[in-house]
């Protein structure tokens, strides 16, 4: 018979004003097997631990129930506190009693009656736990980042300079992500180019640093320390190692037509291409769905104007494996799309765009050369039109129910910018709220408005509508002054609502990290572990966890990185105990346990069994605890109940399943 | 909230406390400038239990029922329909029919579209 | 079998499997959000959905349970990718058992719920709550001898 | 009859097997037994007729572990035990000789009972002639060959053997049923009447596990409800919630393994017709994951050891999904 003791903690009055406490630990003394009960203000405290310590020491307790918050909270600090006294840190259960009780009932004695029940079911399960000893697993010193926009290059750089080796993937044939494609950023109008090429620069020149572009993660297995990764190196059909970056092949290539995606689709590109000109690594790749010579057979121009001989028709996508300790998301997003918008005129219209497209418009290697004109007449535009919130804080399924963020800063950023430069052209900005919580950030947005003169009317438009003219009607209102407002315009800019990455779920699945239903991924704790995903050895860097700017997404870069670092610090790992344990002599050797094993922890062997006296030579199941992750698969596939996990057996959980229906 | 806003979210199936207060029903709304309460605004006199001078405005018999807001609005807070409740609540309340069908025929010419039928039928008539 | 009609009074035993991953922190996350459910629910945490074995569900009907509800990631979600695939299937099959025994099928309940759902969870606790209670006390699955 | 006798007195001879696993004549003319015969002379004792209903796939668990070959006679039916128990590892293939025994049906003395005939004392063994010669203590009678048939056969899964090293003997598919339409006619009950059904069938039940014991997928060393893992230790039962327990975890625990030898219902003492719980599952898994029988393919993936990503939820259950498929 195990000696319990009891815990109870009023967590201030977060438990102990809708529990009664005291009655609690009144009524777990009647429990068998609990030899001490007591309440305390703040169990979690130096000196709450410190009681459960003297309880130890004076009763010899052999297990200990905590009712206390979430196990997810302060599980690991009880642990500790028993470990320290001598206890099996797995001896001590957690009955969840804020969390699932205080905090969601009213009645007094409702959740005390709930409370008590919480407690003999912890109560029950520790009766039968046993002690557990952690296992180590070797940790691999290299990490993977997946994206190679800021935020990926910001940690592979951080992880490098501390000294281990970092590889970048990268879906597109260059790094720099979104960043590369803007103009100018906020709060400082700093030319985005400027700041981000030398920092491609820095990861392509890491010793530290392996970068694959044009590569998609394809398959992710094992787990923190030791994940495997399949990587595929799209074709480039460019060697290279060859290709001295010249780009004769892109002025030559007879295949122009394709939208240009670093555009935005705003002009065409060339089948062999670049996106950009700082591209790293500056290698073209052949698209080969606008290819002439992957289409037709005939063609091959760029082959036959490579001096160096890099273009390879032939090469086929390759498949590298790497082991990677830890792995970093790093995905980004991208703008939503807007055709359900259609009171906007987007797509009907070419003077209605995006804010991204008018980052393009407005840089020098953009679509029109940095010179703001309207894309359907190429003339310059005098009364230009932005609508904020397009597709963000929207209920419904047209858009997304969050604030995307980042609009309001850049919207002031293209008005102050416009109006700088084109003095004679009027700015009006519908807004909802202007939102500018940052670092000199209000006093950005009232520049635009008392220095540049920008015209900012609190209201929504309603309708967008071209004119015979080429002009656009736009149809708003000003709640302020609450009256109805038309004005003709020659570009609207919608302030388009940002998602994330298409691929992030697929990722996200396959790193078997949370994601919630706007797809971003979810950290372990939204305010104190924020770069962590729930998934041992996941790490979350930028807008793939969230919307932010570039301030943010770098600073969260940077913590990453360090998160990174303190794993790959270690040499070994403690692994989780709670692992699948095979009793050889119920074992029937059906090998229907391995066949639910998602890590292939689950092997067979023959063996000299004695069961009861009788020995003979079974096949028998075996566990490699390093590899088993503790989910339980194989425990219910087992039809003889020979598998069982360690920590949640069979009996633990009967038992607390009796503890509750009792 | 009174028993007659109850009733308005009832009849309406829409929660006012959804709405973000953008205004992009009164952006939208084609009757805007013959209304006395704009779209933005019926909300908050739903909010305020004011429902006494919703019910004696203009606004319910301006709005064409051509439900731009309802399509448009972000938040699913629906005026138009917030508005089609109200006067719901109003004909009611002196349980008249404003609008017979024999009345019809006479009414109608050519150029009347469909949906303007309708929408009287739902402004005049339950 | 006489049902229990007099259910404002009706307070039924329900049972919650949930998973570590994702819906034990959901029911937190409703806790922390201050989302409330009747107090009727005891949750009990699991590694994962496809650790809840069909003995664990029937030995809680066994002893007394009106309702019994299984959480887990979504499916594509699960922390060991592929557990609540398998658990899917187990509690389709299970599920479909008891009913062609003739449980009523409202008594067990399987709900996705992720880490970041925490009113979903209440919701799903409350509407699960509802239907055990207007279903009433468990007989068909409870021990008769003893409680009749 | 003769020609399996001589075949494995040939077989015992050669000494290419140790042993011979078939049936001999039990206390009555109607109960033939699983039995080993170590020599050709005790061959003298085996019989093969119309009630050697038993499956002989399970005994060769045991006789894996014995020296040498055995040679087991196994029916089309039992064949499919064979190979699913090849698939869990349980049987050893190498150690077999397996001669596909010729089935036209086999006879369930409950029902030749049922029709009013007793104190049986022979029967005309020619397998499926259309009427059946009974000898009984008061005289010889007749009775229609199909009415004598075990359920089982009437939903018969064909002639060909899944398994086998020479096949002695004709085969004939005797399905003349529709094999899910009792459980269909089940689902389409109300939840009372299927609930009454089921608990006045189950209240039968003794709980003398012979279901358990001869059921071919049911061959854990130590059954769960025999080992302490689960607190469900076998007692007598305290409560009438335990033989429905143990009913529906034993056609859990064989869902998707289970070839639908109906064995469990023939050897039933009490008459249960337990196949209905492991029809109930096959039809599940044919309705939801696509058609699937269990010992056709050692190396099939079976269904509850797999998954698609697009599965039906549970809530197919409650939305009736089920019921009508």
């Amino acid at each position: 018979m195990q000696k319990i003791g009891v815990f109870v903690c009023h967590c201030g009055s977060n438990i102990a004003a809708t529990v009664d406490v005291k009655k609690v630990a009144k009524m777990a003394l009647k429990e068998p097997g609990v030899c001490h009960a007591e309440d305390y203000p703040y169990m979690c405290s130096e000196a709450g631990q410190s009681r459960i310590a003297a309880a130890i020491a004076e009763k010899g307790l052999t297990g200990i129930v905590v009712c206390s918050c979430s196990p997810r909270m302060h599980e690991a600090t009880f642990r500790k506190a028993a470990e320290r006294c001598g206890l099996n840190p797995y001896m001590v259960e957690i009955a969840n009693l804020r969390e699932h009780c205080s905090w969601i009932h009213k009645d007094m004695e409702e959740a005390t009656e709930k409370a008590v029940i919480l407690m003999r079911a912890a109560v029950a399960k520790v009766h039968l736990n046993t002690p557990l000893q952690a296992g180590e697993s070797a940790v691999t010193k290299r990490a993977l980042v997946i994206g190679g926009g800021i935020a990926g290059i910001q940690t592979a750089i951080d992880i490098a300079d501390a000294g281990y080796k970092v590889d970048i993937v990268e879906k597109t044939p260059s790094i720099g992500g979104r960043m590369s494609q803007l103009d100018k950023t906020f709060p400082t109008l700093d030319c985005s180019a400027c700041i981000l090429t030398p920092k491609m620069v820095e990861a392509a020149a890491h010793e530290n640093i392996t970068i694959h572009t044009y590569s998609e993660v394809e398959k992710v297995s094992g787990f923190v320390g030791n994940f495997t990764v399949d990587i595929r190196k799209k074709a480039r059909m460019v060697d290279m190692t060859k290709c001295t970056g010249c780009g004769v092949c892109q002025e030559k290539c007879p295949s122009r037509k394709t939208a240009n995606e670093f555009n935005r689709g705003l002009n065409t590109r060339s089948a062999i291409y670049t996106p950009f000109a700082q591209a790293i690594p500056n290698v073209p790749v052949i698209d080969t769905e606008s290819c002439i010579k992957f289409k037709t057979g005939k063609c091959g121009v760029c082959a036959a104007v490579c001096q160096a001989g890099a273009i390879d028709y032939k090469q086929q996508d390759e498949i590298i494996t790497e082991t990677y300790g830890a792995i970093v998301v790093a995905t980004g997003f991208d703008t939503i799309k807007l055709d359900k918008y259609g009171e906007y005129a987007y797509g009907q219209s070419k003077d209605v765009i995006t804010s991204l497209e008018l980052e393009r418009i407005m840089n020098a290697a953009g679509p029109t050369k940095g010179h703001l004109e309207r894309l359907s007449d190429g003339k310059a535009p005098k009364e230009i039109v932005f609508i904020q919130c397009v597709g963000s804080r929207c209920s419904d399924d047209r858009g997304k129910p969050y604030c995307s963020k980042i609009c309001c800063m850049y919207t002031a950023k293209h008005a102050m910018l416009i109006r700088d430069k084109y003095p004679d052209v009027n700015v009006t900005v519908f807004y909802i709220d202007v939102r500018t919580p940052g670092k000199n950030f209000d006093e950005f947005y009232r520049r635009a408005v008392e220095d540049y003169g920008v015209n900012y009317v609190k209201g929504q438009v309603g309708k967008v509508a071209p004119q015979p003219d080429g002009s656009l009607l736009v149809q708003g209102v000003d709640l302020l002054d609450n009256k109805q407002i038309l004005k003709k315009a020659d570009m609207v800019v919608l302030a388009t609502a940002i998602e994330p990455n298409p691929d992030a779920r697929k990722i996200a699945t396959m790193l078997t990290a949370s994601i919630d239903t706007n797809n971003f991924l979810t950290e372990a704790h939204p305010k104190l572990r924020p770069v962590e995903s729930p998934t041992a050895g996941v790490f979350l860097s930028g807008v793939c966890q969230g919307p932010k700017d570039i301030p943010e997404t770098v600073a969260q870069a940077g913590a990453a990185a360090v998160k990174v670092i303190g794993l790959l610090a270690k040499d070994k790992l403690k692994t989780n105990p709670c692992t699948a344990q095979a009793d050889e002599l119920l074992c029937n050797g059906c090998s229907t346990c391995a066949n639910v094993c998602p890590y292939g922890a689950i092997t067979y062997e023959v063996r000299l069994v004695n069961d009861h006296g009788i020995r003979e030579e079974r096949r028998v199941a075996s566990v490699n605890s390093a590899l088993c992750q503790g989910c339980g698969a194989c425990t219910v596939a087992c039809p003889s109940g020979a598998m069982d996990l360690q920590g949640f057996s069979n009996r633990q959980i009967i038992a607390e399943v009796d503890a509750i229906c009792r | 909230m009174s028993k007659q806003s109850e009733l308005i979210a009832e009849i309406s199936g829409v929660n006012p406390l959804k709405c973000m207060k953008c205004g992009k029903c009164s952006a939208s709304c084609p009757s805007f400038n013959e209304m006395d309460i704009k779209p933005h605004q019926f909300v908050s006199y739903i909010q305020r239990d004011d429902i006494e001078a919703l019910t004696a405005s203009k606004s319910l018999y301006k709005c064409l029922s051509c439900f731009a807001c309802v399509e448009r609005c972000p938040r699913g807070v629906k005026p138009g329909k917030l508005i089609d409740a109200a006067r719901q609540l109003v004909l009611r309340q002196r349980g008249q029919e404003y609008l017979s069908p024999d009345e019809v025929p006479a009414l109608l010419d050519e150029e009347t579209p469909q949906q303007l039928l309708m929408s009287a039928f739902r402004k005049y008539r339950r | 079998m006489p049902v229990n009609q007099n259910n404002e009074e009706f307070r039924p035993v329900i049972v919650a499997f949930c998973c570590n991953w994702c819906s034990y922190a959901g029911a937190d996350l409703a806790g922390s959000s201050r989302l409330s459910y009747p107090a009727d629910v005891k949750i009990i945490r699991v590694p994962c959905s496809c650790r809840v074995n069909p003995m664990f569900i029937l030995r809680a009907f066994e002893k007394g349970a009106d309702g019994v509800i299984l959480c887990g990631c979504h499916p594509g979600d699960c922390h060991y990718s592929t557990g609540n695939y398998y658990a899917r299937r187990r509690m389709t099959l299970l599920f479909s058992m008891l009913d062609f025994i003739g449980v009523e099928n409202g008594r067990t309940r399987v709900e996705w719920v992720s880490a970041a759902e925490g009113v979903k969870f209440s919701e799903t606790m409350n509407s699960f709550v509802a239907k055990i209670r207007s279903l009433g006390k468990n007989v068909r699955l409870g021990d008769l001898r003893c409680k009749n | 009859m003769q020609e399996l006798i001589t075949r494995a007195k040939a077989l015992l001879e050669s000494g290419e097997v140790q042993r011979v696993l078939g049936w001999k004549q039990g206390e009555h003319i109607y109960d033939p037994e699983p039995a080993f015969f170590d020599s050709a002379e005790a061959l003298k004792d085996f019989v093969y007729n119309g009630f050697c209903g038993a499956n002989l796939s399970k005994y060769m668990i045991e006789a894996a572990k014995l020296e040498g070959k055995t040679l087991v006679f196994l029916k089309p039916c039992d064949s499919y035990s064979f190979v699913q128990l090849m698939k869990e590892h349980r049987v050893d293939r190498e150690k077999a000789h397996i001669i596909g025994v010729g089935c036209k049906g086999k006879l369930s003395v409950n029902k030749i009972d049922a029709d009013g005939i007793l104190d049986i004392q022979g029967a005309g063994y020619p397998d499926c002639a259309d009427t059946l010669t009974v000898d009984t203590l008061y005289g010889q009678t007749t009775v229609s060959y199909k009415d004598a048939m075990l359920e089982r056969c009437h939903v018969c899964k064909g002639k060909e053997h899944m398994v086998c090293d020479e096949q002695i003997g004709e085969s004939a598919d005797t399905a003349d049923s529709d094999r899910f339409a009792q459980v269909a006619a089940i689902e389409a009950m109300s939840p009372e009447e299927k609930f009454a059904f089921f608990q006045s069938e189950l209240s039968k039940c003794i709980r003398c596990n012979a279901c358990r014991n001869v059921c071919p997928a049911c061959s854990c060393r130590k059954c769960v409800f025999d080992s302490t893992k689960f607190d469900s230790t076998q007692k007598a039962n305290t409560t009438s919630f335990e033989e429905k327990m143990f009913h529906i975890i034993r056609a859990f625990h064989v869902a998707g393994r289970c070839t639908d030898c109906g064995e469990c219902s023939r050897v039933c003492p009490q008459g249960i017709p337990l196949h209905l719980f492991n029809r109930k599952f096959i039809k599940d898994i044919n309705s939801l994951y696509g058609e699937y029988q269990a010992g056709v393919d050692a190396q099939a993936k079976a269904p509850l050891t797999s998954f698609t990503q697009e599965d039906a939820e549970p809530s197919i259950v409650a939305e009736g999904g089920l019921t009508h498929a």
